[in-house]
C-alpha cells in the first residue's frame, strides 16, 4: 500500500508552490478583487507555459501526459494560493468533458489551446436559483445553434469557449439534453458581468441567439456528461478546497502565535486552541477523503461516484469551517478589508456552490453509497 | 404570565402611539421597514439630514432620550416606558442609528463622571441630535483585552497631551465629540493607569482614517492622536480612575448589544417558502430544511421570550437578569449559519451578489459578508462565553499571565 | 406585561422544591432505577396529599383548581427532582384527555382518584417503531372492547387505567381512530414490564383480548383529541425538561468550581468554562421558549400549537445538551454508577423520546409556523 | 497512491493468511464478527479461555507480539507487517481484547525500562497469553491531570511500601500483573517526583472493587494498595524517572486508541435503510435523515483513509504523523450522536433496551449509554484537542497554575 502522493508528485507540488508564492502572492488576488482585471492574465500565461494547465492533458493534445494525480496536487496548490484565474472552468471542466466526449477533431482543436492557456472554455448550466436539473434547463439547441441564457456562468465573461447544456428535445427530461460546445467569440453571445460574493473569480450571463454550436459527445447524452464530470471536476476543486481549508488553518495558528492579549499568547487559551484544533479536524478528514478521490480518479475506479460526492461534502465542509473560523481566531483584525482573511472566507464560499451546493451533494453520496450497499 | 400592559403603561404607550402618529415621518416608512444590513437608504433623501429631524422633533416633545432627567434633555421616564416607546417607535427607531452609541453609551458615561457644567451645555445637544458622539476606546493592540490599551495621556501644566491610535471607532467621521480612554501611567498593573477624557472630534492633531472592512463597507475608523491636548476640564473621573468610569460605558453598552437582536429566522423561513428544490417540492417541505428551520426557529423565539422576560423585569422594577447577554452569541453565529445555509440552496446562483438578481434581493449575500463581525464586535463569542460563565454560572476567573504586573512589563509577543 | 410567574406561582414552586429536596433525593431515584419497585408509592402518595397532582384539575372533580401555570411549576421541579413516578403519564395524559373529553360520568369518576393518585392512569398509542401515525394503529375496537396490543407504554405496568387510540373502523386513516378508556385490572389484559434505557420511569407492553372499554370522546375524534393532549402534555413535560436541564446545569457547574486538576479548578479552563456557558444559553433559550409555551397553555392561546411545538424542540434539545455535557465536565467519574450524572442522561433521552422523536416535532413546528403565516 | 501491497508484503500477507485460515477458531467467527459494545459473547464459551487459546496458539507459531524482539516471544516483524497480520486477522482480533493493554503497553514499558532478567522471564508469558497486564495509573484526584496523582511509595530498606488508592483499572480483576506509578517525592514539582514499579496483582495488601459504570456494566476497577510491600528489583526506570517512564506507556496507548475506531456510520446507515418514517417514506430517502448520514458518511470514510495514511507512512519505513490522534475525537462524539438520532427515529420505541424487541438489537440504546465513556478514557475530549493544538499545531501550554511548584503544595481546592 502506498496512500500517498509519490516523490515525483511532491516535487510538483513544491514546484507549483513555490511558484504560485512568486507569482500569485495574495497581492496579486487582491488586484483582481479590487480591479478592473477579471483575471490575473500574466499568471494564466505562466500557468500555461509551466504546463500545470495541462498536466493531465495527454501529449498528443498538447499537454505534459502526466494524470490525475498531478493535477490535484497542482489544484491543492491553485487553492491555496487562491489563484484568480478560470483553471476549474477551463480545466476541471472544460478539458475533461472534451477529453472524455470530445470528437477527435474537438480534441485536436481545442485541447493543445486549453493547455497553453491561448484558449479559456467554460461550462454553462445554471438558468435558475437552485440545483440544476434536467426540469429547469431550457436553453434550446435547434438546427446547430443555441437561444436562451445562462446565468451564473463562473468565467463567462473572459472565456472563449463555452460548453453549454441543452435542450434538443421539448419536455422534462434528462434524455433530451445535449452537450454543445459554442465559440464565444461570435455575434450571437452578448454577456453581462454580475456582481459575486467573490470577485477574485468573475462570472458572466451569457445569452444566446441563435448562437452556432456543435454536439459534444452524442445526442442525449448530455445529463449523464455533465453529471459525470461534475464528479471529476468535485475531486480536482475538492484539491482547491484542501489547499485553502489549509492555508487558513495556518493563516489562523501563525495568528494566534504571534497575537498577545492579557500578557499571552492567544493560542495559549483554550477557547482559541480548541477552535484550531477543530480546523485541524475538518481539515485532516477532508485531506483524507481527498486522498481517496485522487486514487478513484486517477484509476478510474468504480468508486469515482461515491469518492467524489465524499469529498465533496467534506472539502466543502472542511474549507468553510476553517476559513470561517481564521477570521474568528483573527478578531476585529480579521474583519477587516486590509486582512487577508475574507479572501479565503469569500473563496470557501464560492467554492462551496460553484458545483451546486451541500444539500445536492449530501443526496448524491446517500445515494450512491446506497447503490453500492445494493449492488 | 400575561402581555398585557399595566393602567399607567397602556396611558403612556397610547400617548406615545398617539404622538408618533401625528409627527413620524411616513414618507419614509416603505425605506425604513426595509432596513438591513449596511445602514439605511431612503431613496435618495439625506438619511443623517433625516434622522437629525426625526430626533429633534421628539427632543422638542419630550420624546428623546427618555430616560435621561429633565434637566439633561430627557423625560426622566422609567425604564419599562423607555421599552414601550421603543416598541412604539418600530422601524422609525433605524434612523436613529448614528445615536446610539452617544445616547446609549457617551450619554450615561459624561451623565455619571463629567463636571455639571459639561453636562448642562452638552447633554442636550446630543438629545436633541445636534451633535453626535463617538466612543473611542478599542486599539489595534488591545481587542478582547481592552485594558491593554497604549494611547498615552501626558500631563503638561494644566492640559494633558495624547498620543496613540485608537481602531473600530463607529461613526467617528460624523461624530462632533467622543469619549476617548488612556494611559496615563504605564508603571501601574494595566487596569489601575487608565484615565478618561471627552473632547471635540476636531481638536487639533486628531486624524480619522476610515477602515474599510471585509464585506467592502466602511461603517469604521482609526482614529490617531498626535500630540493633541486636552484641558484637564475635560477630564472623566479621576486620573487613574478610567477603568472604573468605563465600565459605565461598558455596562451600558452590554445593555443594549444583543437585547432584540434577530436570529434571522424569519428572512431563511420566507425564502424556503418560495424556493423550489432539484426533486421540485419546496424547500419548507424539505425535512432536511425543515430541521434547521427548526432549530433557527427555536432560538429566534428563545431570545424574542428572553428579552421579553428582561423586560417584565423592567416592569416589575428589577434589573433583568443575566439572560440577555446570550441575545448576541446566538444571533451572531446563527446569522452566519443561516447565510451560509440560503447560499447553498440558491446552488451556483447562491454566489450572485446583485440585489437585482439574487434571491431575496441579495441579502443572504450581504449577511454572509456582514455575520462575521457579528461575532466579534463589542465581545467576541468567547469573550461572551466567558462572561457568562464567570459572570453569570460564577466560575472562576481565567489563569492571568498579567495579574498584578506593572502594565510595561506584560508580554507583548 | 408581566411575562414570569406570579410571586404565588414561585412560592408554590418553592414549596414542590422543598418538598421533593425532602421527599425524592437521588437515593430515591436510584431506589427505583436499582431496585424491584417500578415507583416511589410513598412520593407518589404524597403528591397527591399536597395536591401537586390536581393542581390543575376544577375542586368540582377533587382538585385543587389551581390552573396550568401551576402545574408548570410543579411539572419543573419534578423533572429537576428526576421523580420516579407517573406523573406526566396520569396528569399531563390522562386527566388532561378527560378533562378535554370525558364524559359528564368520566370525569366524575376518574379526576378525582387521579387527583389523589389513588388511581394511576397512562396513555397507549404506540404500536410500532417510528413515529406513531394513523396508518400504524391497528389495535381495533369492536362492540366496547379491545383487541391487540400496544408497545412501549410509559407506567403501563402500573397504570389501573389506560385511554387508548383504537381503530373502530378499517383502514389507515385518522378518521377511523377513537379514544377508549379501558380499566386495566380485568381478566382481558396482559402485560409485560419492558427494559427500557430509564429504569426510574417504568415502561411495559399492553396486550388487549376483549378487553372491555368506553369511548372517550366522540367516535372518530380520537386522533385530534390525541394530538391536542400531545401538545399540552409537550408544555407540561418540557418544564420536566427545563427543571432537568437546570439541575444537569448546577451539577456541572458545581463540580467545575469543586474539582481541581493541574493545581486549578477546572472551570477555569475555557474548554470547561464554555461548555458550561454554552449548556446555560440552550437551558435559557429553553425556558424562554416554555414561559410562552405556559402563557399559550394558561390561556388557551390560538398559538398553543406553536408554542408546543416551539418548546418541545428546544427543551428536548436543552436537556440532552446539558446532561450529556454535564457527564462530560464530571470526566470519568460522571461515567461511574455512584454519581447521578447519568440518571439525569436517561431521563433526558427518556423524555426526548416520549412523545415522539423530534424529527417528529421539528416536522409539526413547521406546519404550525407555516399556517399561522399562512393565516 | 494505491493499495497493492509491495512483494514483500504480498508474500507476508499470504503467509499470514495461509496460516490463520489453517488455525483460527472458526467456529467462534458469526459471535465475533457481531461483537458490539460490552465485550464478546461465544455462546456459552468462556471467552477468556478462548482467547487464550487462541493467543497461545499465535504464539506457538510465531504470530504474537509481531512487533516484538523474538528473545521477548515477539516476531521482530516490521510496523508494517503487524499492521497486515491485524488486517487478516480480522475478526478474530476481537479475542484479544483482554491483552491489549499487556500487550500495547505495559509490555512496550517494561521492554524499554525493566531489568532484564525480569523482561526475559515475564514478557514471553504475556505475548503468549500466560498472563494478563493491567496499567494502575489513574486516580480519583488525577484524571486528565495524571501527574497529579498522589499514591504513595516511600522507602523501607531494599523495598518499597505503597500506599493509596488507583481508579479505572482496566482489567485488574483478571489480571496477574500490573504497571504501577506512584509519588516518591511529594517536595518537588509534580512530575519530579514520580516513580513506577511492576508487580503481581495478588501481592498482599492489593485489593480490587470493580467499578459499576453509569451503562451499568463492569470493566474498569478501583485498586486499593494498604501497605504493599515491593523489592526494588520491581523498579522500572529510575528513582523519579516515572514520568518519563510512563511517557513510553502513554505513547503507545496514544498509538493504539483512536486508530481504526469506527466513527458508527456502517450501523445507522444500515437502520435507515429499513425505517417507515411518519409519512411512509424510507429514513434513507428522508433528506433530513441524509443530511445527517452523509456528515458521518464523511467522518466515517476520513477516519478510514486517515488510518490508511498512517499505514503507508509505516509501509515506507516513516513514523505516522499526527493525524491519528483526531480518531477518538470524532468518533466518540459522533458515537454519542448517531445513538441519539436512532433513538430519535424510533420514536417512543428508542427507549426500550431489550435486544430482543428493539431496533438493531438494542445496539443504539447500548451505544447511547456507552459512548460518554468514549468521550472521556484514554484523554477526554478536551485533553486530545489540547495535544491537537499543541503537540500538531504547535500552539503554546496552557498557563500553569502548578509550575515549578512542590507537589504538596499545589491547591486541590
Amino acid at each position: 500500500m502506498d496512500f500517498e502522493f509519490s516523490a515525483e508528485q511532491q516535487q510538483l507540488k513544491e514546484q507549483a508552490r513555490r511558484y504560485l508564492a512568486d507569482k500569485c502572492p495574495t497581492t496579486a488576488v487582491r488586484a483582481i478583487l479590487e480591479g478592473s482585471d477579471p483575471f490575473d492574465r500574466a499568471l494564466w500565461q505562466g500557468l500555461g507555459e509551466m504546463g500545470f494547465l495541462g498536466a493531465a492533458i495527454p501529449e498528443e493534445y498538447g499537454g505534459l501526459g502526466l494524470g490525475y494525480l498531478e493535477l490535484c496536487v497542482i489544484a491543492e496548490e491553485l487553492g491555496r494560493a487562491l489563484a484568480p484565474v478560470p483553471v476549474s472552468s477551463s480545466i476541471f471542466l472544460v478539458a475533461e468533458i472534451l477529453k472524455a466526449a470530445g470528437s477527435e477533431e474537438q480534441k485536436q482543436r481545442w485541447l493543445p489551446k486549453l493547455a497553453s492557456g491561448e484558449v479559456i472554455g467554460t461550462l454553462a448550466s445554471v438558468e435558475a436559483t437552485g440545483s440544476v436539473r434536467p426540469s429547469n434547463v431550457a436553453l434550446s439547441a435547434k438546427a446547430g445553434t443555441l437561444t436562451g441564457a445562462k446565468s451564473p456562468v463562473l468565467d463567462g465573461d473572459i472565456a472563449d469557449i463555452a460548453i453549454v447544456l441543452a435542450r434538443h428535445a421539448p419536455g422534462k427530461d434528462a434524455q433530451g439534453l445535449s452537450l454543445y460546445l459554442v465559440d464565444l467569440n461570435q455575434s450571437g453571445i452578448e454577456r453581462t458581468v454580475l456582481d459575486t460574493i467573490d470577485p477574485s473569480r468573475s462570472q458572466a450571463k451569457i445569452a444566446f441567439k441563435d448562437a452556432a454550436a456543435e454536439l459534444v459527445g452524442a445526442a442525449g447524452d448530455g445529463w449523464r456528461l455533465y453529471e459525470e464530470a461534475l464528479d471529476r471536476a468535485a475531486i480536482l476543486t475538492g484539491f482547491e478546497q484542501i489547499g485553502g481549508a489549509d492555508k487558513a488553518l495556518e493563516m489562523g495558528r501563525d495568528y494566534a502565535l504571534q497575537r498577545f492579549a492579557f500578557g499571552r499568547a492567544i493560542g495559549s487559551f483554550q477557547a482559541i486552541k480548541h477552535m484550531l484544533a477543530d480546523m485541524y479536524v475538518s481539515a485532516t478528514l477532508a485531506r483524507s477523503n481527498g486522498y481517496f478521490g485522487a486514487y478513484a480518479l486517477s484509476t478510474g475506479s468504480a468508486d469515482l461516484a461515491e469518492a467524489a460526492a465524499t469529498m465533496r461534502v467534506s472539502s466543502t465542509k472542511a474549507f468553510q469551517h476553517c476559513a470561517k473560523n481564521n477570521i474568528q481566531v483573527h478578531g476585529g483584525m480579521g474583519f477587516t478589508w486590509a486582512m487577508d482573511c475574507h479572501l479565503y472566507y469569500r473563496r470557501s464560499n464560492l467554492l462551496a456552490v460553484s458545483l451546486g451546493g451541500l444539500n445536492e451533494w449530501e443526496d448524491k453520496l446517500i445515494d450512491r453509497l446506497r447503490a453500492k450497499n445494493a449492488a | 404570565m400575561n402581555f398585557d400592559d399595566t393602567p399607567h403603561e397602556a396611558a403612556f404607550r397610547a400617548e406615545a402611539r398617539a404622538w408618533i402618529d401625528a409627527n413620524a415621518p411616513k414618507h419614509l416608512l416603505p425605506h425604513l421597514e426595509k432596513a438591513g444590513f449596511g445602514g439605511i437608504e431612503l431613496g435618495g433623501l439625506d438619511p443623517m439630514k433625516e434622522a437629525k429631524a426625526w430626533q429633534k422633533k421628539k427632543y422638542d416633545a419630550g420624546w428623546a432620550c427618555l430616560h435621561w432627567p429633565k434637566e439633561y434633555g430627557g423625560r426622566g421616564a422609567s425604564p419599562i416606558e423607555r421599552v414601550i416607546w421603543n416598541q412604539e417607535e418600530g422601524p422609525y427607531a433605524a434612523l436613529s442609528g448614528s445615536f446610539i452609541i452617544g445616547h446609549g453609551m457617551c450619554g450615561p458615561t459624561v451623565m455619571d463622571w463629567g463636571p455639571e457644567e459639561a453636562k448642562r451645555e452638552l447633554l442636550p445637544r446630543l438629545a436633541a441630535g445636534e451633535d453626535i458622539w463617538c466612543q473611542l476606546f478599542s486599539e489595534p493592540a488591545g481587542g478582547s483585552d481592552l485594558a491593554g490599551l497604549r494611547t498615552k495621556a501626558e500631563r503638561d501644566g494644566d492640559d494633558w497631551v495624547i498620543n496613540g491610535q485608537k481602531i473600530w471607532t463607529s461613526g467617528a467621521h460624523y461624530s462632533q465629540w467622543g469619549i476617548l480612554i488612556t494611559r496615563t501611567d504605564p508603571d501601574v498593573p494595566k487596569h489601575k493607569g487608565l484615565t478618561m477624557f471627552f473632547l471635540r472630534m476636531d481638536t487639533p492633531g486628531v486624524r480619522i482614517v476610515p477602515i474599510k472592512q471585509a464585506n467592502g463597507q466602511s461603517g469604521f475608523n482609526e482614529v490617531y492622536f498626535d500630540n493633541v491636548r486636552l484641558p484637564d476640564s475635560q477630564r472623566l473621573g479621576g486620573v487613574g480612575e478610567g477603568w472604573k468610569v468605563s465600565l459605565t460605558t461598558l455596562m451600558n453598552e452590554r445593555l443594549s448589544i444583543g437585547s432584540g437582536m434577530s436570529a434571522g429566522f424569519p428572512d431563511i423561513f420566507e425564502f424556503c417558502k418560495e424556493l423550489e428544490l432539484a426533486d421540485g417540492t419546496l424547500a419548507i417541505n424539505d425535512r432536511g430544511v425543515r430541521s434547521k428551520l427548526a432549530e433557527w426557529a427555536c432560538r429566534q423565539s428563545g431570545l424574542k421570550y428572553t428579552g421579553m422576560r428582561a423586560i417584565s423585569a423592567l416592569s416589575r422594577g428589577e434589573n433583568p437578569g443575566p439572560e440577555n447577554s446570550i441575545g448576541k452569541l446566538v444571533a451572531g453565529s446563527s446569522l452566519q449559519e443561516i447565510a451560509m445555509f440560503a447560499l447553498d440552496l440558491q446552488g451556483q446562483a447562491g454566489a450572485v451578489s446583485d440585489p437585482k438578481l439574487a434571491a431575496m434581493a441579495a441579502k443572504f449575500q450581504a449577511q454572509l459578508l456582514r455575520s462575521p463581525a457579528t461575532r466579534v464586535e463589542g465581545g467576541t463569542d468567547e469573550i461572551l462565553r466567558n462572561i457568562i460563565g464567570e459572570r453569570v454560572l460564577g466560575l472562576p476567573d481565567d489563569m492571568r499571565a498579567d495579574k498584578g504586573i506593572a502594565f510595561n512589563k506584560i508580554p507583548t509577543a
